[in-house]
């Protein structure tokens, strides 16, 4: 009996459909929270003239507002990273591929992963709508600092959107975690895994701990804004000259404490699924296998277990004292170890390598400057001292950005192409990646790199006029105009992609099994893998993830269900 | 050896405590540079010489050698050293090393949306009490109490901060609605305006106002409207819509400069007594 | 839990009811506690203490943990590591430099 | 084809899949709690000396002792549900699921008992920062009460006895893992009743 059409695409319980789902929801929200961004460039780089296009439709002089700047700010932040980034990342690619990584047909709880996507989708309705609120989006930065948020518009819309969020990231990474504890294949050892699906199990993992403060955090914040108590108020507010009638005797700082106890976590769930990612298509596209797994492995287990303690370097400016501070330093300089450790490895499996220049690889390789030179700029915000000239500018900006935009934004554009054949049996387009990857590289660092140079002189992230106002501004404002045309640039590039897409979907090259000559047990099955089953019969695994160009044998890849007496 | 960064847009410091902070920031900085340009190097050269049109066979074992934990290790040992050496104490004496009243000009400062208010505790060297209910947006921002003891003489200034050169000064922060951020870039100071929380601050102003200005001769800066007030205060915190116009000024004056402000202000006190304060009891 | 035969189950179900026994015995106890003349720093202390035997109990015997696989064991120790962080670090961040009004 | 491990244990873990979900579920209702009781210390700390003793004076203890019990006969009874099951006794295992259920039902009554009297005399989550935090605990503690009821009803009912007619293993597991659950919710209340009602 066939499956009826809502039960095969819509509510469907098959991960590779979730998988689907989750991705071109959150690729539409990507694309959505740069365009909340292409608009804000316009006043930062032009300020006080009206927006073209769509600013006539929507503010009177059609110039955007100080109060709706600061909401597409939030919103871009929130969208970025709760409704683009980590579900393109873990419910994405984690959904379509640790099942076909661990060589099973499935999730553990399939019914499970339809709630957390739809649970997902929901939350996201709710953030889309709040534009359309009288009140407006929420203001007040994607951190949410009470007791600012306690009294913006659009807050609790925030808050609501926020807990389902949660609650699908939840119930997402519990299946992940169950799947690749439970699931793997016969003779798939944990130091056999691909190192995609220990990025995959570290990330669940921080999710699984970190999140339930922040929901905790977002329930609290609920109750000062909706019933009237004061969790985050002190005593003796006056706003606008108003005196606040909540009773007081609550702590801002305790929203800043649970808020980056998630936050901090969270950076490295967006940063460690790109590592695994980038790590695939390095082995494939070297030919070799990655340089010191083992390292890697134990690295990402460390930074995962580390991120945890260091959420302070968030707030050093709040008045911490001198013990307190010490520790946070300390913490945050020993987990940027870890993360020297994993790009080190990644460069060092380059040497001898046979690289070839496809585009999932060039997207890969740019990525490692491009996270070197973001985490590169956290060492001198990590050492409070330099954080004091450094806190809440433009440098902090530059320095996220180049580990989520060039960074992790190109790992998932590498994941894209490279296991795009995967999921449609055709290639994308090799010539159009190219055209899409190099303007890309260009017009990311020129919007990013100056951010450094006016985070240097000082200016304050957050402004509307981008700091016009303020004379030590003055000798580095002209930059403005130079990142928002490459912001515009880089929209415009992007579209290359998006033809690229869909034409290659329907008109792209056909791939077989294993178009790329991999070893990850993802290509043992047919492309696309079937439905409701993934292989044809069942996966046993008799050797490690990167069998590349082992001396001596016939082809330079044995997949991992090759039998050990095949080898010579 | 903070010069390159000082061409790239860091301001001129005019603080006698922020050399230490250019310090370990240019001290960072070069070591991200150095590791930035090592690994570079290393990385185009890897991307050149392993092509697969030159070297179309891979060699499964690749580098052999430890080097690289060499490397690690090395990176792990220099921060330790920023870490011990510079970050650490340096924090420590901002906040441990607080002067008392009596060593440094003390001044309260209380944020608010979207301006900061100051408080001067007068020549008595006794700041008033404040209270919530005398909160008059208008003519009395803090909710001085000029009826309190040592109040009667408080100078209560907004956006305006004027403090002595080459002399201790320690500012009490607080605010009264939202968290805001006091930004002076060019004296390496920057410390959040917790509501709930009254968190002190020091510096020490090793150039004056005029001082200053010459320096900016030439410059994008100079040609600013209202540049010749010189230093500015801004926000460093989201603290709403109008977060982007909280600016105040700081104007450094020479010692007698300064006591010449002062006495102007009490004198404005006198006169205005009254009519500013609108305050019967006083 | 698979492979119990019917007296293995027998021998756990007089545990249960032990452990029933405990808990009532202590909510009592908690209970009469608080009514003791002593400082709050030790009602305070003696609370979490009987309230920590009371839930480990709970914890091994119904929720059977103390039979439980390696696995969970350490998933559940990593967990309260990271509760006692969150429990007391932002604590220590709050007492120090600034006055709270 | 089927999911492995959804009712035999995997030889290498030693677990089912259902039994390690629903303790990682639990390890983030931990960090759940958690987050909130990190709260509790922050605002016990930040308030005057002495003020939340004060303010905690008008719970009231007869009844959260009473509850008390209440919860853990009910876990008792939820063990023993399972234990029937083991041991192939059906009808048992329906009555103690049965007096679960009752309990919980009388847990939430005594509760709405509690919350009303503290409305008739004006006090509410905004009258001061221990009833915020005593509110916001008891009511989300309240919310994973019914949620476990939701199941625990849907367990009992007829869909009950079919599933453990086809399939009486995984009917085991899965009253095993909503034991667990509710263990856990028991657990919570063990430390809410001392540090809301007696300190
Ligand atoms: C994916 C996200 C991500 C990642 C991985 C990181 C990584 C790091 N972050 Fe970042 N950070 C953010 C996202 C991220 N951060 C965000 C979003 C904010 C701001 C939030 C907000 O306020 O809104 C922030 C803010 C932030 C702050 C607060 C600043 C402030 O507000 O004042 C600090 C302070 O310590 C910090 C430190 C660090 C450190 C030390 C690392 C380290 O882990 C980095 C370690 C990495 C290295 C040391 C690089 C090693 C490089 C090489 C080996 C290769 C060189 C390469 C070539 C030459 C090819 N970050
Ligand atoms: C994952 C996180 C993430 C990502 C990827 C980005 C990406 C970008 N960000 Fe954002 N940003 C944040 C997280 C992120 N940002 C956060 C947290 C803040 C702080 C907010 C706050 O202050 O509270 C911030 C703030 C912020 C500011 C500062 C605003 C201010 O302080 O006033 C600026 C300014 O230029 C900016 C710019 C950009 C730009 C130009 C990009 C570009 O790199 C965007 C590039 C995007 C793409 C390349 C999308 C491609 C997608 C497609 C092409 C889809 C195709 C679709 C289909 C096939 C269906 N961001
Ligand atoms: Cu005040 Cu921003
Ligand atoms: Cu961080």
């Amino acid at each position: 009996m066939p499956e009826p059409f809502w039960r095969k695409y819509i509510f469907s319980q098959d991960h590779k459909v979730i998988g689907i789902q989750y991705g071109l929801t959150a690729l539409a929200f990507l694309f959505f929270g740069f365009c909340l961004m292409m608009i804000m460039r316009w006043q930062l780089a032009y300020p006080e003239t009206p927006v073209p296009l769509i600013g006539e439709f929507l503010w009177e002089n059609g110039i955007l507002l100080p109060e709706v700047y600061n909401s597409l700010g939030a919103m871009h932040g929130t969208i970025m990273i709760f409704l683009g980034v980590v579900p393109l990342a873990v419910g994405a690619f984690g959904n379509y591929f640790v099942p076909l990584q661990i060589g099973t047909i499935d999730m553990a709880f399939p019914k499970l992963n339809m709630t957390s996507y739809w649970s997902y989708f929901v939350g996201g309705v709710i953030m889309v709508a709040s534009f359309f609120t009288p009140e407006g989006a929420a203001r007040s930065g994607w951190t949410s600092y009470p007791p600012l948020a306690d009294f913006e518009p659009g807050q609790t819309l925030w808050l609501i959107g926020m807990v389902f969020l949660i609650t699908s990231s939840l119930l997402g990474s519990i299946n992940i975690i169950v799947t690749i504890v439970q699931l793997r294949a016969p003779g798939l050892t944990w130091m056999r895994l691909p190192f995609f699906v220990w990025t995959q199990l570290v990330t669940s993992f921080l999710l699984v701990l970190a999140f339930p403060p922040l929901e905790a955090a977002a329930v609290l914040q609920l109750m000062d804004r909706v019933v009237g108590t004061s969790f985050f108020l002190p005593s003796g507010l006056v706003v606008s000259g108003e005196i606040i009638s909540a009773t007081g005797g609550g702590s801002p700082l305790l929203w800043q404490h649970l808020f980056w106890f998630l936050a901090h976590p969270e950076v490295y769930v967006l940063i460690l699924p790109a590592m695994g990612i980038v790590c695939e298509v390095i082995a494939n596209n070297t030919r070799k296998p990655i340089w010191g797994y083992k390292s890697l492995v134990y690295a990402a287990i460390f930074l995962g277990f580390m991120s945890f303690i260091v959420w302070a370097h968030h707030m050093f400016m709040t008045g911490m004292g001198a013990t307190m501070s010490a520790f946070f330093q300390t913490t945050t300089m020993i987990i940027s170890i870890p993360s020297v450790i994993i790009l080190t490895a990644f460069f060092l499996s380059l040497w001898g390598g046979s690289i070839r220049y496809n585009t999932p690889m060039l997207f890969a390789l740019a990525f490692l400057p491009m996270f070197g030179i973001g985490g590169l700029t956290g060492l001198p915000l990590g050492l409070a001292a330099s954080d004091i000239s450094l806190h809440d500018t433009y440098y902090v900006i530059g320095h996220f950005h180049y580990v989520v935009a060039p960074g992790t934004i190109f790992a998932l554009f590498a994941g894209i192409y490279y296991w795009f054949p995967k999921m449609t049996g055709r290639k994308m387009n090799e010539t159009l990646g190219k055209l899409h990857f190099w303007p890309s590289l260009i017009f990311m660092n020129g919007i990013f790199l100056p951010m450094f140079i006016q985070g240097l002189a000082g200016i304050s992230r957050r402004l509307w006029d981008g700091g016009a106002i303020y004379s030590h501004a003055a000798d580095t404002l002209w930059l403005n105009e130079v990142m928002s045309v490459s912001a515009w640039l880089l929209g415009l590039i992007q579209f290359v992609f998006i033809v690229n897409f869909f034409y290659s979907m329907k008109k792209g090259e056909k791939a077989g099994r294993n178009p790329w000559d991999a070893t990850t047990l993802e290509w043992v099955a047919p492309s696309p893998p079937i439905a409701h089953g993934n292989f044809e019969s069942d996966i046993e695994v008799h050797r490690s993830a990167y069998e590349y160009s082992v001396p001596g044998r016939k082809r330079d890849f044995t997949p991992q269900t090759e039998p050990k007496k095949s080898d010579n | 050896m903070i010069e390159w960064l000082q061409a790239l847009g860091l301001p001129i410091d005019a603080s006698a405590d922020g050399f230490a902070i250019d310090e370990i920031l240019g001290l960072v900085h070069w070591l991200m540079l150095i590791l930035f340009i090592g690994w570079g190097a290393f990385f185009i050269y890897s991307l050149i010489r392993f092509r697969q049109k030159r070297n179309p066979v891979a060699d499964h074992d690749g580098v052999k050698s430890h080097f690289s934990s060499v490397l690690e290790l090395a990176v792990a040992i220099i921060e330790m050293v920023l870490l011990v050496g510079f970050a650490i104490p340096i924090w420590a004496s901002r906040v441990n090393d607080v002067p008392e009243s009596s060593e440094a000009v003390h001044v309260r400062m209380v944020a608010q949306q979207f301006a900061w208010n100051i408080h001067y505790p007068g020549p008595d060297g006794i700041f008033g009490a404040s209270s919530l209910e005398l909160i008059d947006e208008e003519v009395n921002p803090i909710g001085l109490d000029r009826s309190s003891p040592g109040a009667a003489d408080d100078i209560v200034t907004i956006n305006q901060l004027h403090i002595p050169v080459n002399e201790r000064i320690r500012i009490d922060l607080s605010s009264k609605d939202v968290i805001h951020s006091v930004n002076l870039p060019e004296f390496r100071v920057k410390q959040d305006a917790v509501p709930g929380m009254v968190i002190p601050m020091h510096f020490e102003a090793s150039m004056t106002t005029e001082e200053f200005l010459e320096t900016l001769k030439g410059t994008a800066r100079d040609t600013l409207p209202d540049i010749e007030k010189g230093f500015q205060i801004a926000c460093a915190q989201l603290c709403g819509l109008g977060h982007y116009r909280m600016k105040g000024y700081l104007t450094v004056h020479d010692e007698a400069g300064f006591q010449d402000w002062l006495a102007d202000q009490a004198e404005y006190l006198e006169a205005e007594g009254d009519d500013d304060w609108d305050d019967d009891d006083w | 839990m698979s492979g119990h035969d019917n007296t293995d189950i027998q021998s756990h179900v007089r545990t249960y009811m032990m452990v029933f026994g405990a808990l009532a015995i202590l909510t009592v106890l908690t209970v009469g506690a608080s009514y003791l003349e002593v400082t709050s720093g030790e009602s305070i202390f003696i609370a979490l203490i009987i309230a920590s035997v009371k839930g480990s109990l709970v914890a091994s015997y119904f929720m059977h943990l103390i039979s439980e696989r390696a696995m969970i064991i350490n998933i559940l120790l990593l967990t309260i590591a990271f509760f006692f962080v969150l429990m007391f670090l932002p604590l220590m961040t709050a007492t120090d430099a600034a006055t709270i009004l | 084809m089927e999911i492995p491990y959804t009712v035999k244990e995997r030889p290498d873990t030693g677990l089912n899949n259902s039994k390690l979900g629903i303790w990682l579920f639990l390890a983030s209702e931990v960090m759940l709690f958690g987050g909130l009781f990190s709260a509790y210390v922050f605002l016990r700390l930040g308030a005057p000396e002495g003020a939340f003793h004060e303010w905690g004076k008008e719970l009231n203890v007869p009844l959260a002792t009473l509850n008390t019990m209440v919860l853990i006969t009910s876990s008792v009874t939820m063990v023993m549900s399972w234990a029937s099951l083991k041991m192939n006794d059906f009808k048992k295992y329906k009555l103690y699921m049965g007096l679960t259920l009752l309990c919980a039902v009388i847990f939430l009554i005594v509760k709405y008992f509690e919350y009303t009297a503290k409305f008739d005399h004006h006090l509410y989550p905004s009258t001061n920062t221990f009833l915020a935090i005593y509110f916001t605990l008891t009511g989300l503690h309240g919310l994973h009460i019914i949620g476990g009821m939701i199941v625990m009803t849907y367990f009992w009912l007829p869909a009950g006895n079919k599933m453990w007619h086809s399939e009486p293993e995984h009917f085991a597991n899965r009253i095993e893992i909503a034991g667990l659950y509710w263990h856990f919710v028991d657990l919570v209340w063990i430390f809410l009743f001392p540090i809301l009602y007696l300190l």
